[in-house]
């Protein structure tokens, strides 16, 4: 149901001047880029030395995939699985325009084909199973290519004894595959919950925004759980529960920190300060005679 | 049927006439004829009508205030049915219900999502919708079923998970994702039956099961058809095409996969009796228990788990 | 902490006429009680046939163990276990009288040697092992005594497969035995988890009042939890809390229909229902295949 | 030593004198031999008075404002410390905290109850009295630990669980059990502490453990004297008098078998040298976790399960 968010999200994206400005750091000689927080005027080169986070108000920018291996794996240590799969529009659904359009497209705008990578990777030489979903692909919708992929890393990590870290950022169950989304919340818990079974470290990082069919599945179900700050972290979002039930929204409500107060997260980390905690997690979790 | 559905009227004319013949007829044979002629008729139309419903108007049915609620169906399945109450942790949420009974020889655990017939019953139940207590006293009983070996059975029927903050705040996320791993996970048998509504999240949340059915005019989807038309098709009146797309009905979810088997209902729906409705389901519980009465624990886990896993459809 | 209401309740009982007329019941020629909560006038003999619970208003008046014994367990079932251990002032705590004293005072004045009896019996020819807590012997405090037998009838039902019920109704820990009387919740609650994990049920029937290191430990671990109507069940009491905190406390907080409506208890069942629920509740847990 | 306790006052007194002759002395040597004598006078006072503590005294060292709190002995004794938050249920408690680290090599899950130091701070950390949710959060702490084989430490610092409203309408008494009821069962080694006041329930609920100390003076009650006071005595200014018959010092406790140990605290108290404090938990750490290291699953439960089922005193 969330998903409505993601699109209330897409809607300001495309309003909001100042957020559309993270769009253009890609584009040469766009050279500065202002912060949607507190709109302080950042160079963009400054901007990706101190991972993507603004120097003043800490705001957390949203950052590809690639960006995320940059900042987070030992070089050039990641090696991509499952690369291949691909969505299909098997209810040959059709809204304000064909899924099969929407996935060209989204295909044909980013590099991916789906919005999920996964693959195995070292944070300071401990081998780890990384998944890392794309929000700028369709949202971050969890369809059957999400569902399989988080399934496939899983299953992998209970081969390799790899300890499992999955980048969540997503509006949700893609709509577009029916009732086949909402089973991949499902498939890819039941997975967990046999690498649970078999002791092998799960750790989620929430980032901005993990909510609908995402947050109310493998994204909160870590052994521990991390939020980057300030991350919109719900199962119905704030839109549909002012829309819906008519209640006003506490300011900060549904952000990391207030999940970090009402119990539902162990703790929000600065992104420069992830890889080292996560490396701390990995090694306090994994038993020192089961390292590898 | 106390209420009457839009695509029905022209029927519930018919028996309007029947009813006024009747009256006059008073014994007399005359208009005995014609009255089982209109009645015939007023058959056929039931079939037709009932045969070419559209996923919207199967929604209708799905919702209708009449359509059998949980706690009866439970008390109507089993004997000797005793209710479990709270989560041991926040609340008793009276939009998931829950307890122990016989079907048969068999014992169960019973758990349900409740919905309530009248508007001020609807409002203590929340319409159906649960908050995270709800999910969490739905695991604990799962567990405690798990624990004695007893089945499980599962009635489903809710517009969704609760949009409203303090279901946010008790983090209904994290409830949900707990149920779905740790059903995955339960040694005994998980029976499902989709009674009316399956809504999104809330739906599956009591939903990972082995075998899982769907009342004939019931529906199963990722969001609700207002929800999707609002958010796709930019026009929350579009609920309509919306639930075409979505492919819903048990027919299209037994297509893809799904669910095990339909579970015919009473002509014109589930509320023109709940006992019928009841004795249906109660005959498939145990058949399924029969069956599962074979198989280890360990088989029990897998068969859930390969069912799950093969879910969804890609190429590579 | 809670064992402040005991006495918080032990001072009412002492004012209030009303309730006092409870324990007139036993002298003969007393035939008239009055409900302490409706006020209404009951014969002796009527109410005694009615489980002691009032006919008008069905106020559940506390009971002996003897009463609970006959209105429960199948006729002459019940053979006690353990009978003889006796409760010793091993601190030589003395507070306005020496806790020797007292207890001397509670053996002679009930026919028991300390709160609580526990034996086998059966319920509809179900063999089930019992622990009965006694109120009218020093607010059924939880001293060693307490605490072993507990702890006893819960290892006869690891021995013997029989599901376990038992019976609170208690004020909290004997303070006069300090921090040893505190140790008897985790006795209780280790024993109760060596039952547990060997899946023989247990079921306990909170009675009022139920409160302190009792409701903090063996009553609130049942596998099925029932409560009769009106029982004060709580850790810390109303009273505590209004003095400490100076909280007004709402009406029909930490009765039992309020902890059914916050989660806490499984079902509030009448005492007349009792027996046929608990017959009901075994009859379930245990596997057919298991009853004896 | 920021704030003092009344029966230090000669003594502080002493000390006094001692900082005016030195600010008088200036390097003067007729001075010199005085000042060494009282030295010597206050260093005897001092041992005599703490060594002739009334229970009433030590309370009012365990009970500090400057006492070493958890999270800040987390922090001395860990390396790496990284707090772990919430109980995935209701909310995260302040008033306990957790987290992993390393104490040398060895990889631990700590759990403290936490006290404030100001006002300020102790209101927000609810004077260390937990709410149900903290129990919870200790619990999932617990069995994370037990997860992946981390020896647990628990730090016991409450005046006891809280008697408020809210407190009660979550289940205290069922957070609390609990968590008594799954300790007694958990496969890792659990070493715990008392460093300041142990109150009661809320003391017990993260100390079910393989090893049990206190500091020299910390207490271990099942009721706070005020309460007991108030309650058996029936006047609340006769604490003085409760404490001395509840035995609920770190001697006395020892004596009744519910401790393994003393440790021994600075000269005048914990708050004297947080640092000294925690290296000597430290060292009881790494000594207990190397016996844990050659012991089975089953023996550390079973350790800890005897210790307990022998407690408690009667005849038969
Ligand atoms: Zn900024
Ligand atoms: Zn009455």
């Amino acid at each position: 149901m969330s998903i409505l968010d993601w699109f209330a999200n897409k809607k300001n994206l495309d309003k909001k001047k100042s957020i559309k400005n993270i769009d253009k750091l890609n584009i040469p000689g766009n050279l500065w880029v202002k912060c949607p927080k507190c709109s302080e005027v950042l160079f963009s080169k400054d901007l990706e030395l101190s991972y993507k986070v603004c120097s003043k108000c800490s705001f957390h920018f949203r950052i590809t995939p690639e960006e995320r291996i940059d900042y987070l794996l030992d070089n050039n240590s990641f090696v991509e699985l499952d690369k291949d799969i691909k969505p299909v529009d098997f209810l040959k659904f059709e809204d304000t325009e064909p899924y099969e359009d929407r996935l060209i497209k989204a295909q044909e705008k980013s590099k991916y084909l789906d919005a999920i990578i996964i693959g195995t990777a070292k944070i300071n030489g401990i081998p780890v199973n990384i998944g890392i979903m794309n929000f700028f692909f369709m949202g971050g919708s969890m369809g059957s290519v999400v569902g399989e992929k988080i399934t496939r890393i899983i299953e992998n990590g209970i081969e390799t004894k790899n300890p499992v870290i999955i980048f969540t950022s997503s509006g949700g169950a893609r709509m577009q595959e029916g009732i086949l989304s909402l089973m991949q919340m499902a498939k890819t818990s039941a997975a967990i919950s046999k690498l649970s079974s078999l002791k092998i470290p799960y750790i989620t990082v929430l980032c901005d925004p993990t909510t609908g069919g995402t947050s109310a599945s493998f994204a909160m179900l870590g052994d521990i759980q991390i939020a980057e700050p300030g991350a919109l972290i719900s199962f119905a979002g704030p839109r549909v529960i002012e829309q819906t039930i008519k209640q006003k929204i506490p300011s900060g409500f549904q952000r990391s920190e207030f999940l970090l107060d009402h119990g539902m997260i162990d703790n929000v980390v600065h992104r420069k300060d992830l890889k080292k905690t996560l490396k701390n997690i990995i090694s306090i979790l994994q038993a020192q005679e089961e390292n590898k | 049927m106390a209420k009457s559905l839009e695509f029905e009227r022209p029927l519930l004319e018919l028996y309007d006439k029947i009813e006024q013949l009747k009256g006059l007829s008073n014994g007399n044979d005359n208009l005995a004829d014609e009255i089982t002629q209109i009645e015939k008729r007023a058959e056929k139309m039931r079939k037709e009508i009932y045969s070419n419903l559209t996923p919207n108007q199967i929604i209708q049915i799905a919702r209708h205030p009449n359509r059998p609620d949980s706690l009866s169906l439970a008390r109507l399945i089993c004997d000797n049915f005793f209710t479990l109450h709270g989560d041991r942790v926040y609340r008793d949420d009276p939009s998931i219900i829950g307890g122990i009974g016989f079907v048969k020889k068999s014992r169960v655990m019973l758990i349900g999502h409740q919905k309530g017939h009248g508007t001020k019953e609807n409002i203590y139940r929340n319409f159906g919708m649960p908050h995270p207590e709800g999910y969490r006293k739905a695991l604990r009983l799962m567990k405690l079923a798990e624990k004695f070996g007893i089945p499980i059975i599962t009635l489903i029927d809710t517009p969704g998970a609760f949009p409203g903050i303090e279901a946010e705040q008790r983090g209904q996320a994290e409830a949900i994702a707990r149920n779905l791993k740790e059903m995955s996970d339960i040694s005994v048998p998980i029976i499902s039956f989709v009674i009316g509504e399956g809504g999104s999240g809330g739906a599956l949340a009591i939903g990972v099961s082995n075998k899982m059915y769907m009342l004939e005019y019931s529906v199963y989807s990722v969001i609700s058809p207002e929800g999707c038309a609002s958010i796709l098709f930019r026009d929350a009146k579009k609920a309509d095409i919306a639930s075409l797309n979505l492919k819903i009905t048990a027919k299209d979810v037994l297509k893809l996969g799904v669910i095990d088997e339909i579970i015919k209902e009473p002509l014109g729906g589930a509320h023109n009796s709940w006992k019928k409705v009841a004795s249906t389901i109660k005959r498939q519980i145990t058949k399924d228990l029969n069956e599962f009465n074979v198989q280890s624990e360990q088989e029990i886990k897998d068969q859930r788990y390969n069912k799950f896993r093969q879910m969804g459809r890609f190429t590579s």
